[in-house]
């Protein structure tokens, strides 16, 4: 973790409209927002009549990261990187498993407890590869996706994360 | 060669912008830049901590620049 | 897979109304309902200011089953011992996984193609635990829950189904 | 005793009723009340195929019976 010392002069805001990362996400399997998720609108991007199984995930804002109590943060991307990245590796996870078809999205800006910070939906035949492939993609979207996590604390300093300690 | 570089996290806040387009020898390395911007920037990160992308694509350290790449150092990312 | 050879005498209907079966579901962690399920209903129960991950399971009706072409279904249920038995499951899942709540409905009466059949939520800290809890309460559930599914194929005949073969 | 019996899936289709009160002896086992009313209704289903609830919750085919309770037979599930 590192702290942050000055003022942050961040990348610009997303180049993409909402309703252009909502195609992105359903045409290329992933893309950043900064809005709030439509949970409902992503899951109709899976809704086939040769599945049996959509397996989900939703990662909210905690109130506790370790220790720290967090008040708000802000997520910060690489939106074309992301994208790319993000098609590759729902590409990926339909090589590895048997799935029909995979959409990810993951929400940047500022974000209150209990918000939605990404939403990663998995449609398959058969329960078990849609478990399989909802939990890889997340893994490997924590990995190797260019997103950026800045908390805040309720004494007011602030912090770099890392998924990787 | 041109080549503008992207900072993120602490890295832009360190440099205080997010972009900037720099001019550079045409055999330069990406190691050798980062060298040079570490020291102009004091960014606290090493570079084996850093991975990096050419064009919106990640790429590797040993990759050649050639004139008008885009390059960014990513820092450990956070996402999920 | 049993043949029905003759029109079903089945157990009435459910003994609980809608609101009255989303309360036992939130309340005691499992109901069944003879309506269309309401994700976003069900997801609210779930909803935790210390909660980082929510995995949720949906169960689709699929156009078909082994090789043959399914037209519709109707699932029945025994509702008594199924809230009753579904309590003791979701009690057990929050004994052997690090979750915070859990709570799953099965629906029941006819289903056409694309119907959810069963939405199955798990709100937990971190990720994993979320994960495996969802996938162990849909286990258990196919398994122990009586509930018995009835398929109309294209050609008109009917089979009883069986989760174990 | 008087034992409430409840049908579900081909059970019920068999025996054309979801539920029945019937007046056995009081030392009847549920396997031979099952056995009974397999004969009756011809059920294609083997006991070793079914399990048992009791009072609306999971039993053994070895529990004993009461008067006024509520059987069921359990036929493979398929939910989910």
């Amino acid at each position: 973790m590192i702290i942050n010392l000055n003022e942050p002069q961040h990348a610009s805001p997303l180049k993409h409209s909402v309703d252009e990362a909502y195609a992105i996400a359903d045409n290329q399997g992933f893309a950043l927002l900064d809005t709030p998720l439509d949970a409902e609108r992503l899951k109709g991007m899976l809704k086939r009549e040769d599945c049996g199984a959509l397996a989900v995930f939703e990662g909210w804002v905690r109130n506790h990261n370790n220790d720290n109590s967090v008040s708000r943060l802000t997520y910060y991307g690489y939106e074309n990187l992301a994208i790319n990245q993000g098609k590759l590796i729902i590409e990926e996870a339909c090589r590895l498993f048997d799935i029909q078809k995979a959409v990810s999205i993951h929400r940047i800006g500022a974000l209150d407890i209990g918000d939605m910070a990404i939403w990663v939906g998995v449609a398959s035949k058969h329960r078990y590869p849609a478990f399989d492939a909802c939990r890889w993609i997340l893994d490997t979207i924590k990995a190797d996706i260019p997103v950026w996590k800045q908390e805040y604390y309720t004494d007011d300093s602030t912090l770099w994360l890392s998924n990787n300690g | 060669m041109k080549i503008t570089v992207l900072y993120f996290a602490s890295l832009a806040d360190r440099a205080q912008k997010s972009q900037e387009t720099i001019v550079v020898a045409n055999d330069t390395s990406i190691a050798q830049l980062y060298e040079q911007l570490q020291a102009q920037y004091r960014f606290n990160l090493e570079a084996d901590k850093l991975r990096v992308a050419i064009n919106d694509e990640f790429g590797e350290w040993e990759d050649g620049l050639n004139d008008g790449d885009t390059l960014a150092f990513i820092p450990p990312v956070a996402g999920g």
